[in-house]
């Protein structure tokens, strides 16, 4: 193909998952952009394939106590303890805002009891303008002593179930992966009621400050996200790929766009950026951009070409 | 507030371990208010990972390369080397690339004009200090109390005189000025002084003690915090104080990035944030 | 104290770990140090706390097709597939070496099967020279379909105490970081004899190569390891402290002091280095010398005081 | 085979993407041989974390910066940027500390003095035929055949014919030399030649198709492989090629690190080593 023809084409970068249709692949990860408004400033919202809301409570929730985050090695660890202003205030306050663009907005949610997701999944199920749920399952499960719900297979098909019901809404399933066999827990979301996963939420992990002999975060115990992890994110994505039919996206460590293809390429059929977004408020802007050069100078006219297209 | 790829104008040390780097900054003259922060990115590189947040001690108009381009716009920092982003910070060069996010935040109000100011400040918190000055200096008087363990640790005092502000130090170890904690210097003045509006930037201990001094005699006092920041644009919810009220069930979490740096004293809980340890960054 | 009193005392460095006397509390990680003759012109090996040699199997080992390793974000990705000349191999050529050092030598071993852990252990026990064994349960059961020993309590348990039974050196067995809950593991592992615990172990993880669209190592899927990692491994080697009453030795993307008396901080007896050879092949000769450092400027005469000191 | 913290002496552009490199480095024109490689630390950061594998392309000694001092033992490197570690090693500039681990390996056996030796390479599969030329030279007639893709790939031919080899090249666009691949003039040289040994050095493609033309012949070869690398001194085991007879029953792995990076042929297991695709190092 010569140089100019090379140049005449503009690559499909539209992907669907799970009946949601976004421009391209590309989403910030919850709790990494705020209500969206926060870096408007600095993003065309449009731009995006998709908007994902910080996680929503049913009540208010305060968080952790400060230190809240600390740098590491190509990463950080946070402990923010899902802050948030509630999905009720959120639906009153911040959904007006995002209704000014027209992108999907994404709503992740928790609880801290299977009644409490499934609530919340109910208050945001008539919701204009929420395209889907991100059910964030990486928490403490109160009733069961703490065990986090997305680490036992029968807990979490357990709590997915009973918010299927409650929403018509598309669901997405947020894996964590601090589990063992991360096919068990996405079949078991498969069957009880997933329409897409995604994955990964952040590595438990743990950093000290060796002059005061403390934990460098309040909550002692944080979440390690960016560059860092992201080989544990793409081995992951790449097994859940195997283990289920379901649309998966891939979340972990993304700051370019040769990073998002590791995912695409594993078979993500769209991507979240989480952390980068802090380190660069372009961020995605930039991916989004080198992704269509990259589909241009491989002579590939639909991304979709090249999602789940590994070699092994 | 801009997403500046922009480059170092030049990067100097002015008293040992403290650094003055200027930084190309379109914009800022106008943008930026007193006691407003930058989130600086040192190097386009993954170590370190996140930016760090510098206040901004002076915006203005550098001259430019030859008579026929216009004079540059710059930022101007005054940083000290404590780990490995202000290590780097150290070795740039003129027309090393850095990334600049800013200004960012809310500032100093600046207090009914003519009754008098004081300023309480000590080793880098003197820097969102200066914009200040330059302000309050229009309508007041204005006095600067420097606080420092040793004469070392007290910089930038004539910068401030040259701005008209009456500047007196307290050292620690009586190397400089009056032996002792600035905030006997601080007790002093509000002893002689009738209507008086306190600004103070420093080490935590600093901040807790001022505070103390001001709310039992009805002083107004607004103080700049320092915080771990991620982001500093408010989304990551990384750099919280409890605000007034705050409590578990009701609570009122502050941003020190959107709601601060400057905080009125009086908006914040005042306990939990005085017992608030930085833990250092560092890794 | 004094500037000039506060240099006048050399603080202890020694530690004892299941009755091992170490020197100091650095030792290399297993794989990464080959027999020890490879970096003894770097470094003299009589300064080290241990050596830790290369994971032997019952028979000569191939190890995995190329490319086996690929840098990753401030980490690498291996899959050497355990390549090692085989138990009797090793204990006719590589120990005449080690014998020429009074460092105790730690030999890393493992099997397909439990009898084959058992029989690696029972031809290690009577070598004059070996101080310990440290067992790899980080590797597929062959006869239980392939699942690593060291993600199940039950198999682990087993293994473990088969091997006790084989051995009268002090065994330390290596944890994998990629379980639910490595606590779990811990407390197997010590009620099946276990004299130590040494963790972390790699993540794993994977990296792709998004121009030819294939994994960047042959076997897909490899172990992570660098500095990276370390939050991971300071976590669960905080978590296991907490769970058992062994002493453990702590790995994980430990490249200067500052990074080891992160894991001694947390409780860890002694540390392992791993990859930061690579990097620098002087690297333990200047942690070892920096712990001193540290702790004459923090006035510690003894480096126990500082092990478990963390303050929550 | 010091580990040394030193410094880069130079660093120049050479040919469109290729640079030149000298590091001061003591000890080296004792203690290198023809076909050995250094592990570069390209700089003291986390990112990129491992040493990058360079040919040793030529050791000697630099005038010192004045005349009392004794010159500067250095070891000269041929590099092409192709990725985050050579990026870097661009940006260094005279006095930037690199750290060096070296000379490794082990390299080319210069054969029977008289016969005639010929090398084929290309583009940085020329750094290691460097010295082994120097070597060569004394004692017998050498000829360099150089093969690439366009002139631009062709490098270094003049100091090649400077220490007296004869130089031929070859591109597959004829912009320069003959039109063809590079083992078009080795089959023609063979053709004409008796007693011939061959060592060579460039990417795998190029080596496969000399290892068959040499052996169809039954002459010497001796080639210099790359492999990713993380120590380089046998210790990770993650640059092995197989070796002769290698089954997975009875392994016969080889570092390319410490057995090679220059191998006899013979001693490989040509076939599968010529399958191995680098898959490129890259992040
Ligand atoms: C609003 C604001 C304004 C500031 N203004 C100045 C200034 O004008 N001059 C100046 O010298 N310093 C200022 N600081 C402190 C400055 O941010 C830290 O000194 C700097 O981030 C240390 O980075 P480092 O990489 O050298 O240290 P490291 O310890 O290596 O940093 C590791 C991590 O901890 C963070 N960190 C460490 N110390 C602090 C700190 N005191 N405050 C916030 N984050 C910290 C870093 O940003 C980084 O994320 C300000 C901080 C804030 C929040
Ligand atoms: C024995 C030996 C001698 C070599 N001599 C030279 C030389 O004289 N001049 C020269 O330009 N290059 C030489 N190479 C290749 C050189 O090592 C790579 O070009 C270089 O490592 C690329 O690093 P990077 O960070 O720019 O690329 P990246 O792709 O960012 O590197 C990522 C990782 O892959 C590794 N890698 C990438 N390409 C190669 C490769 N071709 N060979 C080995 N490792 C690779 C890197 O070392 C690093 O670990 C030699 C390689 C070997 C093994
Ligand atoms: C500060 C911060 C807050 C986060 N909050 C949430 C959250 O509320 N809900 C959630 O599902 N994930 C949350 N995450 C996890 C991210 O969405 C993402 O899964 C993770 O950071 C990995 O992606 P990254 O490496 O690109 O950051 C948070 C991550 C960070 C860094
Ligand atoms: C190249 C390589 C080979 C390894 N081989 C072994 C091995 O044979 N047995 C073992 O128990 N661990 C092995 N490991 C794991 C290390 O011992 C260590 O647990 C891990 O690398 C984490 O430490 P680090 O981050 O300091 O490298 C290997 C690691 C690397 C990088
Ligand atoms: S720094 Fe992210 S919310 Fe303030
Ligand atoms: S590079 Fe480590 S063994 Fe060769």
């Amino acid at each position: 193909m010569s140089k100019s023809t090379e140049q005449q084409f503009k690559p499909n970068l539209a992907v669907d998952v799970a009946g949601l249709k976004l421009k391209n692949p590309i989403m910030p990860a919850s709790g990494t952009f705020g209500y969206g408004e926060e870096y408007s400033p600095y993003l065309d919202l449009n731009q995006l394939g998709a908007i994902v809301t910080k996680g929503m409570s049913l009540n208010p929730k305060a968080g952790n106590n400060t230190p809240r985050i600390c740098e590491t090695v190509s990463g950080m660890l946070n402990a923010i303890g899902l802050q948030n202003v509630g999905v009720d205030a959120f639906i009153k306050d911040k959904m007006a805002f995002l209704a000014n663009y027209d992108t999907p907005v994404i709503v992740n949610f928790f609880g801290n009891t299977q009644e409490e997701y499934g609530e919340v999944a109910a208050r945001l199920d008539d919701v204009p303008g929420v395209a889907a749920l991100e059910m964030n399952i990486s928490c403490p499960n109160v009733k069961q002593g703490g065990i986090v719900f997305g680490t036992e297979p029968q807990a979490a098909a357990e709590v997915i179930s009973l918010v299927r019901k409650r929403t018509s809404k598309p669901l997405i399933v947020k894996l964590t992966p601090n589990v063992t066999d991360i096919q068990v827990m996405a079949r078991a979301s498969e069957e009880a009621g997933a329409d897409a996963l995604s994955l990964i939420n952040t590595l438990t992990g743990m950093a000290v400050d060796v002059k005061t002999r403390k934990p460098r975060i309040a909550n002692t115990i944080g979440g390690l996200s960016g560059p860092a992890i992201r080989p544990v994110a793409v081995r992951l994505v790449h097994q859940v790929v195997q283990a289920v039919k379901l649309p998966v996206i891939g979340i972990g460590g993304i700051t370019s766009a040769v990073d998002a293809l590791e995912f695409l390429i594993v078979g993500a059929k769209a991507v979240q950026v989480g952390t980068a977004n802090f380190v660069d408020p372009t961020a995605m802007a930039t991916i989004i951009a080198d992704l269509e050069k990259f589909c241009i100078d491989d002579g590939i006219t639909d991304i979709n070409a090249l999602i789940g297209s590994l070699e092994l | 507030m801009p997403d500046l790829k922009t480059v170092v104008l030049s990067n100097q040390e002015i008293a040992p371990g403290y650094y003055r780097m200027k930084i190309l900054a379109p914009g800022y003259t106008q943008l930026s208010s007193p006691g407003q922060f930058v989130m600086l990115r040192v190097q386009n590189s993954l170590t370190p990972l996140l930016r760090r947040p510098l206040g901004i001690y002076r915006v203005g108009f550098a001259p430019a390369d030859c008579d026929t381009l216009p004079p540059k716009e710059f930022v101007e920092l005054i940083y000290k080397v404590v780990g490995s982003g202000t290590e780097i910070m150290r070795e740039l060069e003129v027309g090393a690339p850095v990334e600049l996010l800013g200004p960012l935040g809310t500032g100093f109000e600046f207090g009914a004009a003519g009754t008098e100011k004081i300023m309480v400040g000590g080793g880098i918190g003197l820097v969102p200090l200066y914009m200040l000055a330059q302000e309050l200096v229009k309508t007041s008087a204005v006095k600067l109390l420097i606080g420092g363990r040793t004469r070392d640790d007290i910089i930038l005092a004539s910068e401030f005189e040259r701005l008209g502000v009456k500047v007196e130090v307290a050292t620690e170890d009586g190397s400089m000025g009056t032996k002792g904690l600035v905030t006997k210097i601080l007790e002093q003045q509000l002893d002689v002084s009738k209507q008086t509006e306190v600004f103070a930037c420093g080490p935590m201990p600093m901040l807790d003690a001022v505070e103390k001094i001001c709310t039992s005699r009805e002083v107004p006092l607004q103080v700049s915090l320092e915080a771990l920041m991620a982001c500093g644009v408010g989304a990551c919810l990384g750099c919280v104080v409890k605000g007034e009220g705050h409590t578990s069930s009701e609570p009122n979490y502050l941003c020190t990035c959107t709601a601060g740096p400057v905080f009125d004293a009086t908006n914040l809980d005042w306990k939990k944030t005085a017992a608030i340890k930085m833990a250092g960054g560092g890794k």
